[in-house]
């Protein structure tokens, strides 16, 4: 009666995700965007005229010009070539942050929720403890212990974002133990290992696939504020947070020194959102196509 | 119900301890010597041993733990490793222009938000709607630290109406507030327009509809209470993260609050500051979260059955199943 | 005939707050091959969870139940094991019992997945016969069950249970999600099966006519405890116990010429939370005397025909 | 005139939209109501039963639904032409419905009182502790407790909350009630208690109704007149005795194969086979044809009119319009 036709060769479930997410505009908005970021991280060093620690004294606080389009900084530094290479330290160390937070936090949640009892109120009260420190300051004080550096300051951001995934991946589990398909498993002599891995998991799963799109987002927010604050990625990198301090000295003057790199952060944050928003839609199993 | 408010605020004894320990630990077992820092590095050996037992550094982990946890017993937060200022004193100064930034804020948010949020909810679809979600989305992407160097820019920069440094009149909270605000309210227009369209579509709405009521009564009587109440949770978390004081705002704006204080402590790795603020934040935070349920049991009637089984479930889950 | 399945004073607690929950509260049955039990009751009767406990998906607080004679209550994992093959559910509400993330033919096949006696092959020739048997089209092998409509989804659901050839099935009110002309067809299905592999239900469910038509014996529960119990044509010719009878005239019956006078009960369900003893019923009826606030004994008025009520002799004319 | 036509729906077609495909929900639906009766609405999911009396009303969701065309005569005027303004002052006061589910029914975080007086202020003029007085007696009427008032719809269990809903619609004594299956969610003996009472109260009230209901117990036991709904048209309409002692539409004569004999033996179950046709693409012809064991080459060219039965009885069926002029 509906869409029988589809139904005659096999989709799995990836595909139709896909196709529901391509009937999305803003979802696809945010992927041309994000495909536009990943070619910058992997090629931007090659695709501008300057490297980013190119010193030109001669062309110090030039306005955007032919040369250099988005002008240059106080050391006479291309702001664009600089944007450019930053890229990759705002979206690795994000990206990589929220994949260590979405693992550690996600089994402590699935586990939490799975077995409950004991096991559950202890991590629960972890968690407690957990979000009774505000984000931003946790984060903080864990970069000036680890110090400056890529793989340290995703670390400080993973530990940080602990939390909330092991509460999402434990609300979600919840829900999906009780749905009856579950006992029917059980009735079927399934083991605790087969419920977790093909039913649980693949029902619990999509919130957090779209809370970790969201996670880059906010992650490359945390990124810029630290490195405003003179914390996480070393200062000397073209980090878009440090870029930001650095140009907020001058921006009476140069106000393109501070708008050029929040642009670049609205950007890549708006472009992570939007495709998350588009997943989260996509990703509903119940949703008619 | 006042049973299980008290239980609560006790239940945050042990929460606040175990932050403690937890945050402690972390400062602790950073590499840095605290004494050079602070004395410089040319110091004698004399003056560094004197400085590591005076702030109770030659104790080791767990000594100084429990003396720290001793003091906190006697209501004292402890010194400044580097300036030697009590913390206690500190925060009750620096409080108020926190708490003043924090609720400013929060309502601002909630001021703008809310309506927005029902508005676009009601106009489903229409240009307002997708204005409405066009521009949250914008500002819920937008670092608020950024917004507000782009407002110092322009009203402090270029128009001069607004001072940029400073705490003493109400014009330093303008921008402040604006640039925290606005995406406070960004994210409380999503939240209130999702639980708003949720409402519109319930069935008590059609029935409210099939008595005969007006549109307008139907929103402000059925609608806007209903819908708001997932918005509480997002203002109280708000609130509360705030307490921490914006840090970077703070800042930005040289507004002397907990914020930059924090900041200072961090930045140096010193303990007793660190430690004071944030065990002044987890209080603060397990407050307003009560505050919030209490909130919750006069918006919604259900909630006062709900929050007392829930306190009365976890005894479910210890005890298991009777066999 | 053999008898398949029996339990004997069953019992099932859950732990509340209040105190404990009687979902189950000393239940004995017997179940024949190839025949069907219904179980009967309003919501919060117990029913269902004494169909999940006879098939251990609730650990029993108390009592025996025995599948051909052996005792699976106790009984360690490896033996119960091939014994839950023979012992399967199917569902009252086919949507949340079937993965929304699972292809039609993926929920029929995991069960043998599970099972792992057979290989690819076979387990694909086995998932097509059990859809030629449950009338499931060729054509919506792949389907989610959010395509299926609600017909379709329980016949799914039948599939996935007969799939390890089970000899007892529970069948958790498998047809009241559905409308009337799908209902009857899912009935008939159920039948069919019943005599073709000689199965046994336990049928639980609130529809009376239902479960007139489709059981042998019928239990009648209330508030965890069985009330009533009798073969099917006695029960309802016959009703003894005050619930039944204000049961059966409750029904409303698709026939304009037939007017009944109806015993209403006073009030609604009262809590299985930490009940009084004696007889469950005693606040609704209009029978009750002091007699009926001590513990209440099953008796068998004539054969086959059990009553739970104090009053019985004077009540049975 | 009046006594005949107090309401009257005359060719209602009433569409949804969604997703760009066109939901044919209600199509060329007819039928009258006398004052006093109780017409039964009877069909199955989708046969458009709910959608029928939400269009008396005019309650349809704005954006989705659309009513394309036919005539709703109430008490000699047409709903579907008079203001919305108009329209409120009959809703909730000439007219209230009753909705199936109590769970939802109710907003959780209103007092069931200050609900229950709520279309009493709106449609009397009258003061608040009158509006109270009213609606406590309300209560009292439905069998529950006045000092209730103040309590919230959390407080009350399935069949209270029922019974709060049907005050609700009876608060302003309407001379129509719509009832969409007002006790499909309750048990059986909380559903007797709730039947019972409603059939007191219409007979107190004076009030007409119609029955939504998928059960043709409820139908016998408390209408006067059927019309049976399939894939949103009426495909047989008498009254209760006519359509019971004779039902003539192959979809009617299913419903009633469907259902196990409460009184007779273990005759096989004769159910209908296959499922209702896709609202979004209709068969041309007879909507049944596919199910129909009669079905003929005809009815797969020719939509079938509602042909006379004898007496009050109508049959959207060639064939037996045929039997019957033959």
């Amino acid at each position: 009666m509906k869409k029988e036709e589809k139904s005659e060769k096999r989709r799995s479930q990836f595909s139709i995700v896909l196709e529901r997410l391509a009937r999305n505009k803003g979802a696809m908005a945010g992927l041309i965007i994000m495909i536009l970021i990943l070619i910058v991280v992997l090629f931007g060093e090659h695709m501008t005229p300057y490297s980013y620690f190119h010193q030109d004294y001669m062309a110090m606080f030039e306005f955007p010009s032919k040369d250099h389009l988005l002008g240059t900084d106080s050391l006479g530094r291309d702001i664009l070539s600089r944007l450019l290479y930053g890229a990759r330290f705002s979206l690795i160390v994000s990206v990589g942050s929220v994949i260590f937070s979405a693992v550690i936090g996600g089994i402590l949640g699935a586990i939490a929720g799975y077995y409950g009892g004991v096991v559950d109120t202890v991590v629960m009260r972890f968690l407690d403890v957990y979000q009774s420190i505000p984000g931003l300051v946790l984060c903080m004080a864990l970069s000036v212990v680890f110090g400056s550096g890529v793989y340290t300051t995703m670390l400080a951001l993973g530990i940080t974002g602990i939390g909330g995934y092991a509460r999402i991946l434990r609300a979600q589990v919840l829900q999906v133990k009780g749905n009856e398909y579950i006992e029917a498993a059980r009735a079927a002599k399934a083991g605790d290992l087969h419920i977790i891995l093909k039913h649980i998991i693949p029902n619990a799963i999509s919130p957090v696939i779209v809370s970790m799109t969201m996670g880059v987002g906010s992650g490359i927010i945390a990124i810029a504020s630290l490195g405003f604050v003179g914390l996480g990625i070393p200062t000397h990198l073209p980090e878009w947070g440090a870029m930001l301090s650095d140009g907020r000295s001058y921006m009476g003057t140069y106000p393109y020194m501070v708008l050029a790199p929040g642009c670049c952060i609205i950007l890549t944050v708006l472009a992570f959102n939007l495709f998350g928003d588009g997943l989260r839609d996509a990703l509903d199993p119940r949703l008619k196509d | 119900m006042g049973k299980y408010i008290v239980k609560r605020i006790l239940w945050l004894i042990p929460i606040t301890l175990l932050v403690i320990v937890f945050v402690y630990t972390i400062l602790f077992f950073a590499p840095v010597d605290r004494a050079r820092a602070a004395l410089g590095m040319g110091a004698s050996e004399q003056a560094i041993a004197e400085f590591n037992e005076k702030n109770g550094l030659d104790k080791g982990y767990l000594g100084g733990l429990i003396i720290y946890l001793k003091n906190l017993l006697h209501g004292d937060f402890g010194v400044s490793y580097y300036t030697s200022v009590s913390v206690s004193k500190q925060i009750l100064v620096r409080l108020p222009y926190t708490v003043k930034l924090a609720i400013l804020a929060t309502t601002f948010g909630v001021v703008i938000g809310l309506p927005l949020g029902i508005l676009a909810a009601t106009h489903q679809n229409s240009w307002l709607d997708s204005l409405t979600m066009a521009l949250t989305m914008f500002f819920s992407a937008m670092p608020t630290f950024w917004f507000a160097l782009i407002l110092v820019m322009i009203f402090s920069l270029h128009f001069r109406w607004l001072p940029s440094v400073g705490y003493e009149s109400w014009k330093n909270y303008v921008m402040p507030v604006v640039s925290i605000g606005l995406h406070v309210s960004a994210i409380i227009a999503r939240q209130a327009r999702a639980s708003t369209l949720e409402v519109i579509r319930s069935d008590y709405v059609t029935t409210a509809r099939a008595k005969g009521q007006k549109e307008s009564k139907i929103i402000s009587d059925h609608v806007l209470r209903n819908g708001s109440i997932p918005v509480i949770t997002v203002a109280g978390g708000n609130l509360a993260a705030m307490m921490g004081g914006a840090l970077l705002i703070e800042q930005i704006f040289t507004i002397p609050g907990i914020g930059t204080y924090l900041f200072s402590g961090i930045a140096s790795l010193d303990i007793p500051v660190v430690l004071g603020c944030v065990t002044m934040l987890s209080v603060f935070h397990g407050l307003i979260i009560v505050l919030v349920d209490i909130i919750y049991t006069f918006v919604d009637p259900r909630m006062k059955v709900a929050i007392i089984q829930n306190s009365a479930k976890k005894k479910i889950l210890r005890g298991g199943e009777t066999t | 005939m053999r008898e398949i399945l029996r339990a004997e004073h069953l019992k099932k607690y859950f732990a509340t707050p209040f105190g404990p929950l009687h979902a189950v509260d000393d239940v004995t049955f017997s179940i024949k091959e190839g025949s069907t039990l219904g179980v009967v009751g309003e919501s919060g009767c117990g029913k269902s969870t004494l169909g999940r406990t006879i098939l251990q998906l609730h650990e029993p607080t108390d009592g025996k139940i025995f599948f051909r004679e052996q005792e699976i209550t106790g009984c360690n994992k490896s033996e119960w094991k091939d014994l839950r093959d023979e012992m399967q559910i199917i569902f009252q509400d086919p949507m949340s019992s079937l993965d929304p993330r699972m292809a039609v033919w993926d929920i029929i096949e995991e069960p043998l997945k599970i099972q792992k006696k057979m290989d690819k092959a076979q387990r694909a020739a086995k998932v097509k016969e059990l859809m030629d048997t449950v009338g499931i089209a060729r054509r919506i092998q792949y389907s989610y069950p959010h395509e299926l409509d609600g017909g379709r989804r329980q016949r799914v659901g039948i599939a996935r249970a007969l799939a390890l050839d089970p000899k007892f099935i529970v069948c958790d009110e498998p047809v009241s999600a559905l409308d009337v002309s799908i209902q009857a067809q899912i009935i008939n299905l159920l039948m069919d099966l019943q005599k073709e592999k000689g199965l046994s239900y336990m049928f639980i469910t609130h529809d009376l006519s239902v479960v007139k038509y489709i059981s042998n014996e019928i239990m009648v529960m209330y508030l965890g405890q069985v009330v009533e119990k009798a073969p099917s044509d006695e029960l309802f010719g016959n009703p003894i116990h005050p619930y039944t009878k204000a049961l059966l005239s409750a029904i409303p019956v698709p026939d304009v010429h037939i007017h009944r006078e109806r015993i209403v009960l006073k009030g609604e369900i009262t809590s299985p939370v930490n009940p009084k003893p004696g007889c469950r019923l005693a606040a609704r009826c209009q029978y009750a005397t002091e007699r009926c606030s001590t513990p209440q004994q099953i008796v068998e008025v004539s054969p086959n025909h059990f009553v739970s009520c104090c009053r019985v002799n004077e009540l049975w004319q | 005139m009046a006594e005949t036509s107090f309401l009257e729906v005359k060719n209602l077609v009433v569409e949804y939209t969604s997703d760009k495909q066109v939901i044919h929900a209600v199509n060329n639906a007819s039928f009258s109501l006398k004052r006093g009766e109780t017409l039964g609405l009877v069909g199955e999911t989708g046969a458009g039963k709910t959608t029928i009396a939400k269009t008396i009303l005019r309650i349809l969701p704005d954006k989705a639904a659309k009513i394309k065309a036919g005539e709703i005569f109430f008490e000699g005027e047409d709903l579907l032409s008079i203001s919305e303004e108009k329209m409120r002052t009959i809703r909730g006061n000439e007219s209230a419905m009753i909705f199936q589910d109590p769970m939802t029914a109710l907003n959780p975080t209103m007092k069931v009182g200050v609900q229950i007086s709520e279309a009493i202020l709106l449609h009397n003029n009258c003061s608040k502790q009158e509006g109270k007085k009213r609606a406590e007696e309300m209560l009292e009427k439905v069998g529950i407790p006045g000092q209730r008032f103040n309590d919230y719809p959390h407080q009350f269990s399935g069949g209270m909350k029922q019974r709060v809903v049907i005050a609700m619609a009876l608060a302003c004594n309407p001379v129509l009630l719509l009832s969409d299956e007002p006790t499909t969610a309750l048990d059986v003996t909380i559903q007797a208690q709730v039947l019972d009472m409603m059939k007191d109260l219409k007979t107190e009230m004076e009030t007409s109704m119609i029955m939504i209901t998928h059960d043709l117990g409820i139908v016998a036991e408390v209408c006067d007149t059927v019309a049976v709904c399939y894939a949103g048209e009426i495909v047989e309409y008498g009254s209760v005795v006519e359509i019971f002692d004779q039902p003539m539409h192959p979809y009617t004569i299913g419903l009633f194969g469907s259902l196990p004999d409460m009184n007779g033996g273990r005759a096989r179950l004769t159910p209908i086979k296959g499922m209702m046709p896709d609202p979004t693409n209709l068969p041309k012809g007879c909507f049944f044809q596919d199910r129909c064991p009669y079905a003929s080459d005809e009815c797969r060219k020719k939509h079938p009119d509602l042909n006379n039965a004898g007496g009050t009885h109508t049959v959207r069926c060639i064939r037996k319009g045929d039997e019957q002029n033959a």
